[in-house]
């Protein structure tokens, strides 16, 4: 027998919601992501530091739930350090398994969170393309 | 860490003397209510003082009245679709406030699909009934009004003596579900003039498995769970003793206490409210006076009620409930916020305090820290 | 004078085993399992264990298949009415036997009420579904066909394989009524070939308010109670928490010691009906080998059921059932004991035994003895 | 508040049904009623010894249920000693009254027992009529 949902948020994640990493928003940062999640209605503002296209510094800002303070956390330690290329390739699922698993109906959180570091670098790569 | 429950809305714990009374029902008096031994009429002896008791505290016209069932969501169908499908030939239209428990809103959806005419009516930003557009809706082919007598979300308590006048001239029966109110504000079939009222056991602080039917003498209503024949044909299965003589009980206790229970949390969440409302950009949602007496409900802006719900249990063991989208099955912020006129940002920062019999004003200072801390909290890291 | 208790079939006690596990729910683990505190996710936990436990009774394919409801009653309803409605598009007939419990014939005939196609099918003298009949009556507009594991006034266990491959070659689904078979002998559904299984916790020594309908994965069930949406949006209401973890527990009891159990209760039952049927003018109805393992069914000629019991009870302290006309809410005999063949006054005489854990070998005597002098001076009053 | 129905039979019953008054047939009978419940369809005999126009011996016997056998009882008890035409008087709800009533389901029963004494006057009657 299988097919047991699980139950509310695992330790890690549970973590990450009472002590977030890196809250906040980088100043003068080089580029910005805000999504708003179609869900729920949630707001996710990830704000990154670039240097020689390594993501040296990483914030978030979230107007969410559990799952979406806790998602961002674990994507800003997930991007912190790695490079653009690297960043980009975190996917939603990378950041649930990271965090050791997200309840079915919290899934959706996940994807805040990564869209929000993916439209950051965007910004961050058009400024550079423009500027 | 000292637990302070203040969800007494989703479940409450059942008093010890109701367990004291029911437990002997379960492995010593466990007769079924239908056999003819003793041990069997002993089991309908105790059933009927139930009737009796649970008839006393609505002061229904005869126990007779009262029809036990399995849940308020059973009550609620039976009333809605039973009363509904009996009467069909009367009437094929229905109406509910928009402030309704799911458990009202879906039987009447499913009255629509099956070729009803279902309109709601919204109510006022404290969450009351407007009373000139039920008027509009309800017409004689009305044949089931439901209106909450007090909303579970926010509290507020509805005029139903005038929600039973409009409806009485102008249509059929008036269901009221009582679930949230029952057993915490005096209510009166009679006076009030309802035609079917919905109270559960475990709101009484009874068990849960029993709630019970109010059904006025002369209303017809339709089984929904046609078998055996049990109920007076109304709702068949063995009777759940335990739940039903718990919920006498508790009905009893609810009774006799009630006006000093209400003096008591009326008093405690004056002063919550008080405090809470200090916090910056903090608001109640319902109405001002006319709200159940240990019921409280806030809005915060900018910050999220499932965030604020985690943050209390995780960090303080404080439970409290909360109507955002979030922690809603359908992602959806609660019905009730949005139809008092709140936006989908601010119905997010809902958070829902229900006191209970447990409840001691001495842990107040600790609870205002607690929430006030968590909304500073969660403040730093929101994104709005 | 002691209880001799021989009506499991109508009650059972709670196991007390039972009753320490689930009473901790009332009180202490009262959380709402919808609710997203610790306290909350522990119930809901408790809940998912106890799915686990029962669908482990019966051997199912995934706890997720498993819903609960909160009577064998409803759990009926919901396979007949809900798998009808939900799938009327594949057909709108239903079968079932004709010695179904009400709760399966009157579902079945409110779907005929509302347009169905409902027949059903014969029995034999000793209560064996008559497959040629199912055959012919099964076709592939036949949705739902509806046939009880063992029944509960003669004890008969039917031909469950047999009958699911009639089903399956012919219509659509099997449903089982396995109330009175659940916790005494070994079911299977994946083995049995069944598509919907209904059980109760009071006839595994569990509290009332909760019972379980295992529904087949892939098989369409709409809800007919619908509300807040638990239960997957099949059976709406806050969980009975208190009941479910018993239905639970006593899952696992019922599972441990079936087979010694079964064994015990078949020697006993064995020595009851050896004496018993030593009274002149005695019989048993049911099969006489395919029977559940506590179960007695006798019927005495000239004398009538009701009397009987009430004698047993005053004179003996001993509780049995009957399937007679007299003791019956509609003043008809068990349409049970009919449909084996017996004429009114043959089911007049019926007493029916129904053994359970607390039964014991040592009472025979004084049971048999009892049973010998209430039959002589009820024989004594007779006007036949 | 009112409207609890009786639960289950009286003392009253209950004694009649334990101990039954005048089980039997009397010998040599004057007049015998006997009468099938149309209800539930249970028998009912009784049996009447009459001198005088008095009935001094009576018995009953019956196929019914507890209530059958002490409404029986409880009429041979009424009637015996009465005179035929006081008798006939005893209805239904004398009986059930004599009792202190009998469950609403049970009244049927009441007249099993009462028109089985008043066909065994009728049983008389006509035998003396025509004899
Ligand atoms: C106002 C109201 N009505 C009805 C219900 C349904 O009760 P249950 O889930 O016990 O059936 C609830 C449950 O919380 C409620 O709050
Ligand atoms: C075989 C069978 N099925 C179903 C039921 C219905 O159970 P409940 O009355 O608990 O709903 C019973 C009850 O006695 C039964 O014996
Ligand atoms: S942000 Fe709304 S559910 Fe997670
Ligand atoms: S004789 Fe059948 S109910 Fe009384």
């Amino acid at each position: 027998m299988e097919d047991v949902p699980q139950i509310g948020y695992t330790e890690k994640v549970m973590d990450h919601f009472m002590h977030p990493r890196n809250v906040g928003a980088v100043a003068d940062p080089d580029g910005v992501g805000q999504v708003g999640n179609p869900v729920c209605g949630d707001l996710m503002e990830v704000s990154i530091k670039v240097e020689k296209d390594v993501i040296t510094d990483i914030k978030f800002k979230t107007f969410g739930c559990g799952s979406a303070i806790a998602t961002a956390s674990m994507v800003t330690e997930l991007a912190k350090g790695k490079t653009l290329d690297e960043a980009e390739k975190i996917s939603r699922q990378d950041v649930a398994d990271e965090l050791d698993g997200l309840p079915p109906r919290k899934m959706h959180c996940s994807n805040l969170a990564a869209d929000a570091l993916h439209k950051a670098i965007e910004d961050y790569r058009k400024k550079t393309e423009t500027g | 860490m000292k637990q302070i429950y203040l969800d007494h809305a989703s479940a409450s714990p059942v008093d010890p003397r109701v367990v004291a009374f029911a437990v002997p029902f379960l492995s010593e008096d466990y007769g079924n209510p239908s056999t003819l031994y003793v041990k069997g009429l002993d089991a309908r002896r105790a059933l009927e003082s139930a009737r009796g008791k649970v008839a006393s505290l609505i002061n229904a016209e005869s126990p007779a009245t009262i029809i036990f069932t399995g849940s308020a969501t059973e009550s609620n169908n039976l009333a809605i679709r039973g009363t509904a499908l009996r009467n069909r030939q009367a009437g094929q239209k229905v109406v509910s406030s928009v402030i309704e428990h799911i458990s009202v809103l879906n039987p009447m959806k499913e009255l629509q699909k099956s070729g009803y005419h279902y309109e709601t009516v919204p109510v006022d930003a404290s969450g009351i009934v407007d009373l000139e557009t039920l008027a509009d809706r309800v017409t004689k082919e009305t044949v089931v009004t439901s209106i909450n007598y007090a909303n579970d979300e926010i509290g507020t308590i509805e005029p139903i003596r005038e929600i039973s006048e409009i409806v009485h001239e102008r249509g059929q029966y008036l269901h009221v579900n009582a679930t949230a109110a029952a057993g915490k504000i005096s209510i009166d079939v009679q006076k009030d003039g309802v035609d079917l009222l919905t109270l559960s056991s475990n709101d009484l602080a009874g068990p849960r498995g029993a709630a019970a039917l109010y059904i006025r003498r002369g209303v017809k209503v339709q089984t929904i769970l046609p078998g055996g024949g049990q109920e007076n044909g109304i709702r068949s299965g063995t009777e759940n003793l335990f739940a039903i003589a718990g919920m006498g009980e508790a009905a009893v206790i609810a009774g006799e206490e009630m006006a000093a229970e209400r003096e008591r949390l009326q008093q405690i969440a004056s002063l919550y409210r008080q405090e809470i409302l200090t916090i910056p950009d903090s608001y109640l949602t319902g109405h001002p006076t006319e709200r159940l007496p240990g019921h409280l409900s806030f809005r915060f802006s900018r910050i999220e009620g499932e965030s604020i719900l985690l943050n209390l249990d995780t960090a303080y063991n404080i439970q409290v409930a909360t109507g955002s989208a979030c922690s809603s099955r359908t992602l959806e912020p609660s019905h009730v916020l949005l139809a008092i006129g709140l936006k989908h940002e601010e119905a997010h920062g809902s958070m829902i305090m229900t006191l209970g019999r447990s409840t001691l004003g001495e842990d107040i200072p600790y609870v205002v820290d607690a929430v006030k801390k968590t909304v500073d909290r969660l403040r730093e890291i929101t994104a709005m």
